[in-house]
């Protein structure tokens, strides 16, 4: 086991350094820069009418000035280098678009916040979707099958940003329970985690059902009600306890989309999260953040896939043989 | 076999039967055909064109004139769903067109041909797996520019390698059944038997996971328009239409119910087709 | 279900325990501003804050917008209105109780000038500092030959490069704001950081989390603090706001149209409704093109004259704007939005403008090229775009296409030359209420470059294009004469009314009499919304606000319409 | 004497690997199938015998030895210019549901075999199909069904005239009728039988069960762990089974009068992947002498005609 975690952190730094190679190349090839962007929203907001385009290329003129601070004067492939070393050693200096913040302390900030909020969400989905689930299983081909497969479906049909706007109609302004924006308080985290946990509910409940079917059609299960168990314990000492293992594989891709696939909840409830961050710096041309963004999340992304294939190890005998 | 019984009845037909015994199948597939038809048809159906400006009727709401209402501009909302409609129909099967291009040719080779092939392709897919497909998407359409064709590579560039799993695992399994090793041991060729023996055993589950795949490559433009990255306003798509309507849902509801109405329903539709799929798939008789 | 019953009914309990309590102080809470950095060098978004609350200049705006003396406590103006001197006022403090100094503001200034730092396009009143703008545009390497000198730790001198009346007014801008040496040198970017911020106006900042909120907190060391009314001021950076508004979550709004019959329906709500105007021009402008038609003014005015703009006023903003026949707002003094000669030279009149399109050679639009609209995301849905595109389609039968690029993919395309006629959409606000606010010297040369014909102007920009390469490349000879090529350009193929629209300016520049001055400023003006085709003026959008009935906000018409400061707020 | 011999196996390997570890799979096989026999293959499940068949068809390449067929070494010829012996030998496999492509027609699935080889015109080939399958007891009229409106015996026969379409000289079954019922067995047996009389097929019939074996075999090779133990005609190794393996074999076929006697096999074969030194049947063998844990045994001829690997009979 230990030599099998060892072979694959192995391939997570190999596949590390692939995506970081092929995100260079690809945001050092995004049209655009960063100080043209800023020229922009400068003039967007203040005396720029569209005359003074002789001032705007006087701004271009200096840019050379402006790019050395960011080490944008320097061969591209001493740039990736640089992003490398910064990588490893945790140095990757200020962000473009945040210049009083270092990219290790936005990822610092932001990662444990959007973190929590999938962890909610799919908590939520678990404590929700499991009992609908096993319910709809149960009752099958009844009216309450036939709700709970419905409801299912439509919930993870809805996109969350759709959610979100329903849930704080619904519960900040409908029924005035809740503040519809803010954070610090843990009441601030009800809404964007109700948001994001319909659709996980719903394919938990989905994946539950079928699962939990499977398994009461498997032999062992017929043996275990010949043998003359009771229906209790039958459901939940064998049949659910099988059907429970394939859950864990959906989790933790499930926790790794929540995580950044946020952007809009987070900016509509005032989540400080990694989402936002992200795509407004790919939208502003903030390179190292958004070099450091995609390797980091991938690598959350790798991580959750080892974390989840350890605990299947340890859940699933059959795997554990087959893998010697 | 009781001569009674009708022959000829090829594995699709028998998928079929089973497939229209559940009825939310046949009721989704029947609404998939529907919402293709209008897609196509959308310039034909549209009572107006997408952005015809109508000042007098901004912020309509839904009445016999404007059959959903009108926007900021007194653009019909029904005729801007219909568009919308036709370019999620675009993406959605442009980009799996692409992703089943990608993965079919690459799990077929890999499963196939095992060995050093399939090593190599599968630590490929492993790399593309682990990609943050989000991030990489909104990068690829910044680099390729804004567009149905960019849209559709960037979806597809992550996104066929869950394909090529499904695909190569499909292939590896077939491929040791005993009809495959008759074949062979009857002298057919490497391409006979890929595409004669194992392409039409493995397209079921690839068809269902074309179904299974096109609400998640729609939401995925979506949300893309969502920060404006998805296709080109004016033409419209329901991801425009939600934020443009997200604001508005206090004062003009209709504004952000009916794209994400139609959202679901395509989505709904397009999941009762594969769940029933799949249903038809796995059932052995 | 008797437990969820109790889940909702204890988080009902709970919240309404949160909402209950009631505020010592007083909170003003408004949805506001955007913004990533509160280094003043970078000109975006949080400036404004500074402005409104965080740091002060020598001088500030009254609430009716009239410079008054902020830090400074006297200045003397040279007789030739050339050189500035102020005595900084003693009691002025900063938010850790150090004194605010002379060297404080030539620190500051210098800062924002360096090439060094950030950057933005806004240099205000800095501009008129005598070598201030080569010093921003690395001409020259030496900040000490920028024209400001530190007389005595309480004294501070600018030179000028002429006599500039708006000078004065400057100063309450952001650009000529002093800064707290000794932290910025001491903690670098992290200066900038909430807490650690060291700022001289009524407030600090105590607290900033982005894309989520800011709060600033009644700075105890300014000199006028016991007028400051407000404790604490929370700007939100997200969310819905006219939701927050309704739930009480926020004190002060922006609505738009949308929100309009909403609030007229509403007996509340429209009390608490503020408009007022914004000296705000939504306008169009040529990208670089190579068309005869677009040289031919015949053309240009039929363009205008096709542009229905009282309908769009009317259904679009629903009244919230008015025509805009200048690119100059009728809120700055000297100009001739109003001038019923512009006015009626560009008045919507369909048959007219058909008229002039057909004597052009283009009847019916027949033969006319495709027109390009060169808009970026964040225009995706601003309806004045389409709004034209159909005036134009409808009246004129010409084709228009909307090319719709991300904002930064944008960046890059604006400035390219395109191979069909493009506009792009833009809006031009004038931060005081001065005739030199919109014609500067600097538009002034941008007047002659706008009058080119189309096929100069691309010729310049190649020539630009290639003058960048080879100073790339280190050849200063080429560069030199290029440049040389490009002033001949625009000195000598642009038109005389723009040749005479800088000489008016150079003249008002050098002019003191104030009468005299404005005068100048109307004769430019007019020539320029007479002649100048190349920028097309469509709306003046006006500002609306929600404001709490508890709360008079005095509103900055000259600032997209942010709260003049926030020490002006009164609580009722 | 020489060529009567239709198929001829020397020495044959084949290792699988398994991660770090290598399967012995198949470990010097050698026997010949003189023209218009059956050669019965019997051993446990696990014991190498299908891996034989898949090595002599040429489904998986050997790691050593020859397959000789018709005089011809086809052991490394290939994929082309085995093409022609293709056409000479098929195999039947043991699950008639799987073997048949599902998406095929009955009819096209036998047509496969003359397309493969580009033999006859349409309507030829529809002639054909019919006619074998008439000949397998497959009313023609089905040509158009799928395999799966079949029962398990039907399918067994169209895999039965899809193996003889080629005129095939020389056929291996697969364990074919492990997965059919009793009754069918036998009508599958008489079927093989019948079609080996009239078309003068050559077997290679690999089974897990002595009883059906002894039906239709003339000589028999016994594997255990994939090598081969014992190699003689029927009535030798009915009458006087050598080695120990066959004993206990042997002793679990019930015979019609019942007499059966019990020689238990001690605990389960052993894996494949570390087999045990020496006589790979040691730890079993009731007879195991200390010889048997250090030497392998090689397959002797003890008399005429008979092969036996055991210390204990050799000497």
């Amino acid at each position: 086991m230990t030599q099998y975690i060892i072979k694959r952190i192995g391939w997570i730094i190999f596949n590390l350094l692939v995506l970081s190679l092929i995100a260079f190349i690809l945001i050092k090839n995004v049209p655009g820069s960063f100080l043209e962007l800023q020229i922009l929203i400068g003039q967007a907001g203040t005396m720029g009418t569209g005359l003074t385009i002789s001032e705007v290329e006087k701004v271009r003129g200096v840019e050379t000035e402006m790019m050395k601070r960011w080490g944008e004067d320097v061969p591209l492939w001493q740039q990736y280098l640089t992003f490398i070393k910064g990588l490893v050693t945790l140095d990757m200096g200020p962000s473009f678009r945040w210049p009083t913040q270092t990219i290790e302390e936005i990822i610092a900030n932001t990662f444990p916040v959007s973190f929590t909020i999938a962890i909610l969400a799919v908590t939520i989905a678990i404590i929700i979707g499991i009992p609908l689930g096993v319910l709809a299983a149960l009752k099958q081909n009844s009216w309450i099958d036939y709700l709970v497969s419905a409801l299912v479906m439509v919930v993870s049909a809805i996109p969350n940003y759709v959610m979100a706007v329903f849930v704080i109609f619904l519960f900040s302004f409908w029924i005035p329970i809740l503040p519809t924006y803010g954070w610090g308080q843990p009441k601030n985290y009800i809404l964007p985690v109700l948001a994001m946990s319909f659709g996980p509910i719903g394919s938990i409940a989905g994946y539950m059902r079928t699962s939990l079917l499977d398994a009461l059609k498997q032999d062992y299960i017929r043996t275990a009600w010949a043998k003359g168990g009771t229906e209790r314990h039958v459901i939940f000492g064998h049949a659910m306890k099988n059907s429970l293992i394939p859950l864990v594989t959906i989790l933790g891709p499930m926790i790794s989309h929540l995580i950044l696939g946020t952007v809009f909840v987070e900016g509509m409830f005032g989540v400080p999260g990694m989402g936002q961050y992200f795509s407004q710096a790919a939208g502003s041309r903030d390179y190292p953040l958004m070099m450091a963004q995609t390797v980091i999340f991938g690598l959350i992304l790798m991580i959750m896939n080892l974390i989840v294939d350890i605990i299947y190890f340890f859940l699933d005998p059959r795997i554990r043989v087959s893998r010697r | 076999m009781g001569n009674k019984k009708r022959i000829g009845r090829s594995y699709w037909s028998n998928i079929w039967e089973k497939f229209k015994r559940n009825k939310l199948a046949v009721f989704g597939l029947i609404f998939v055909c529907i919402l293709i038809l209008l897609g196509i048809s959308a310039p034909w159906l549209a009572p107006y064109p997408y952005d015809e400006v109508h000042y007098e009727a901004v912020w309509t709401p839904p009445c016999r004139e404007f059959l959903a209402g009108t926007d900021q501009l007194g653009r019909d909302i029904f005729s801007r769903l219909l568009y919308s409609l036709r370019n999620a129909i675009i993406v959605g099967l442009g980009a799996q067109s692409l992703i089943v291009v990608i993965g079919l040719t690459l799990g077929l080779i890999a499963g196939f041909y095992g060995g050093k092939t399939d090593n190599i392709l599968m630590r490929i897919v492993d790399i593309v797996y682990s990609f943050p497909s989000y991030l990489l998407n909104i990068i690829l359409v910044l680099v390729l520019g804004r567009g149905y064709f960019s849209i559709f590579v960037a979806i597809a560039a992550t996104g066929w390698a869950g394909m090529a799993r499904l695909v190569r695992g499909q292939t590896l399994s077939t491929k040791s059944r005993d009809f495959v090793e008759a074949a062979r041991a009857s002298g057919a060729g490497n391409n006979r038997i890929m595409f004669r023996y194992i392409l039409p055993n493995i397209i079921g589950p690839v068809i269902y996971s074309i179904f299974s795949g096109i609400p998640g490559v729609m939401l995925v433009e979506s949300g893309l328009s969502l920060i404006g990255l998805g296709v080109r306003p004016p033409m419209p798509s329901w991801g425009l239409m939600i934020s443009e309507g997200t604001g508005q849902f206090l004062y003009n509801p209709y504004m952000l119910l009916a794209p994400a109405g139609m959202l679901v329903l395509t989505i709904l539709s397009f999941n009762f087709v594969a769940f029933g799929l799949r249903d038809a798939l796995s059932a052995r008789e | 279900m008797r437990r969820f019953l109790t889940i909702i009914l204890s988080l009902v309990i709970l919240s309404s325990t949160f909402l209950g309590t009631a505020y010592a102080e007083k909170v003003f809470r408004w949805s506001g501003s955007w913004g990533n950095t509160w280094d003043l060098s970078f000109h975006q978004g949080f400036i404004w804050v500074h402005m409104m609350g965080l740091t002060e200049g020598l001088i500030k705006w009254d609430k009716d917008m009239n410079p008054v003396k902020g830090m400074a406590e006297s200045y003397t103006i040279s007789k030739d209105g050339t050189v500035y001197t102020f005595k900084i006022r003693k009691d002025a403090k900063w938010s850790n109780g150090d004194k605010v100094t002379a060297y404080d503001f030539e620190y500051g200034i210098k800062y924002i000038l360096s090439p060094k730092n950030g950057r933005g396009s806004f240099f205000g009143g800095a501009w008129y500092i005598k070598n201030a703008k080569d010093y921003a545009n690395a001409v020259i390497s030496d900040p000490n030959q920028v024209g400001i000198k530190v007389l005595d730790e309480y004294t501070i001198q600018f030179t000028l490069d002429g006599p500039h009346p708006d000078f004065l007014t400057t100063c309450a801008l952001p650009t000529l704001y002093p800064m707290h040496r000794t932290s910025i040198e001491k903690l670098g970017n992290k200066a900038f950081d909430a807490g650690n911020l060291v700022t001289n106006g009524p407030y600090k900042l105590v607290g900033y989390t982005p894309n989520v909120e800011y709060i600033l907190e009644k700075n105890p060391y300014y000199y006028d603090a016991d007028k400051v009314e407000v404790d604490k001021i929370v700007g939100k950076l997200g969310g819905d706001p006219f939701l927050m508004y309704r739930r009480n979550e926020v004190d002060l709004i922006n609505v738009g149209a949308a929100q309009l019959p909403v609030i007229e329906k509403d007996p509340i709500l429209k009390k608490e409704l503020i408009t007022f105007p914004q000296s705000t021009v939504n306008l169009m402008y040529f990208s670089y093109f190579e068309h005869p038609a677009f040289d031919d003014r015949r053309v240009l005015t039929a363009l205008q004259k096709a542009i229905d703009k009282e309908k769009i006023c009317k259904f679009v903003y629903r009244g919230l704007a008015k025509p805009a026949y200048s690119v100059v707002t009728d809120l700055i003094p000297g100009s001739t939005a109003n001038d019923p000669e512009v006015v009626e030279k560009f008045r919507f009149d369909p048959e007219a403008a058909r008229k002039l399109l057909a004597e052009a050679g283009y009847p019916g639009g027949k033969g006319f090229p495709t027109v390009h609209f060169l808009i970026h995301s964040g225009q995706a849905n601003d309806p004045l775009i389409l709004a034209v595109k159909s005036e134009w389609e409808k009246n004129l039968g010409i084709k228009v296409i909307i090319d719709n690029y991300e904002q930064g993919v944008w960046s890059v395309k604006r400035f390219e030359i395109q191979s069909e006629p493009t506009f792009t959409f833009s809006g031009a606000s004038y931060l005081y209420p001065d005739p030199a606010a919109p014609l500067t010297l600097n538009y002034a040369e941008g007047c002659l470059v706008a009058s080119l014909k189309t096929k100069d102007l691309v010729e310049k920009v190649r020539l630009e294009k290639e003058q960048t390469e080879a100073l790339k490349a280190g050849d200063e000879k080429k560069a030199s004469e290029l440049a040389k090529r490009i002033h001949n350009i625009i000195y000598t193929r642009s038109t005389p009314e723009a040749r005479k629209i800088l000489s008016l300016v150079q003249q008002a520049q050098r002019t003191t009499d104030p009468k005299k001055r404005l005068e100048l400023y109307r004769q430019a003006n007019k020539i320029r919304d007479i002649n100048m085709y190349s920028s097309f003026p469509l709306v003046q959008p006006m500002s609306a606000r929600l404001v709490k009935s508890n709360f008079e906000v005095p509103f900055n018409k000259y600032l997209v319409g942010f709260p003049v400061g926030f020490a002006y707020i009164r609580t009722k | 004497m020489e060529d009567k011999i239709l198929i001829s196996v020397k020495n044959l390997k084949k290792y699988f690997s398994r991660g770090k570890d290598i399967v012995h799979a198949v470990e010097d096989v050698s026997f010949n199938i003189r023209r218009g026999e059956t050669l019965g293959l019997v051993g446990e499940s696990g014991s190498g015998k299908s891996t034989v068949a898949r090595l002599i068809i040429r489904l998986i390449d050997t790691d050593g030895g020859n397959i000789i067929f018709d005089g011809v070494d086809i052991t490394t010829l290939s994929e082309k210019a085995l093409k022609p012996f293709r056409r000479r030998m098929q195999i039947v496999f043991q699950d008639p549901a799987s073997s048949l492509n599902p998406q095929m027609t009955v009819g096209t699935i036998i047509k496969e075999q003359f397309l493969i080889h580009k033999l006859g015109t349409k309507q030829e080939q529809e002639k054909w199909v019919e006619e074998l399958l008439e000949k397998v007891g497959i009313d023609p009229s089905f040509k158009d069904a799928y395999p799966h409106e079949f029962s398990g015996g039907q399918q067994q026969r169209i895999c039965i005239a899809r193996a003889i379409a080629l005129r095939s000289e020389f056929i291996i079954c697969d364990e074919p009728l492990s997965s059919l019922d009793v009754s069918i067995q036998a009508q599958i047996i008489k079927l093989l039988e019948d079609l080996q009389k009239e078309l003068g097929l050559t077997y290679l019939f690999i089974s897990h069960d002595l009883a059906v074996v002894k039906h239709l075999s003339d000589s028999i090779a016994v594997m255990y762990l994939g090598k081969l133990v014992e190699f003689s005609n029927k009535k030798d190794l009915f009458s006087n089974p050598l080695h120990p393996y066959t004993i206990t074999l042997l002793s679990s076929v019930p015979t019609i009068k019942g007499e059966e006697k019990e020689v238990e096999l001690k605990g389960e074969p052993p894996s494949p992947i570390n087999p045990p030194e020496g006589c790979p049947f040691n730890p079993r063998c009731p007879k195991k002498e200390d010889i048997c844990e250090r030497e392998t045994p090689i397959l002797e001829e003890i008399c005429e005609g008979h092969f036996v690997a055991c210390h204990i009979v050799q000497r």
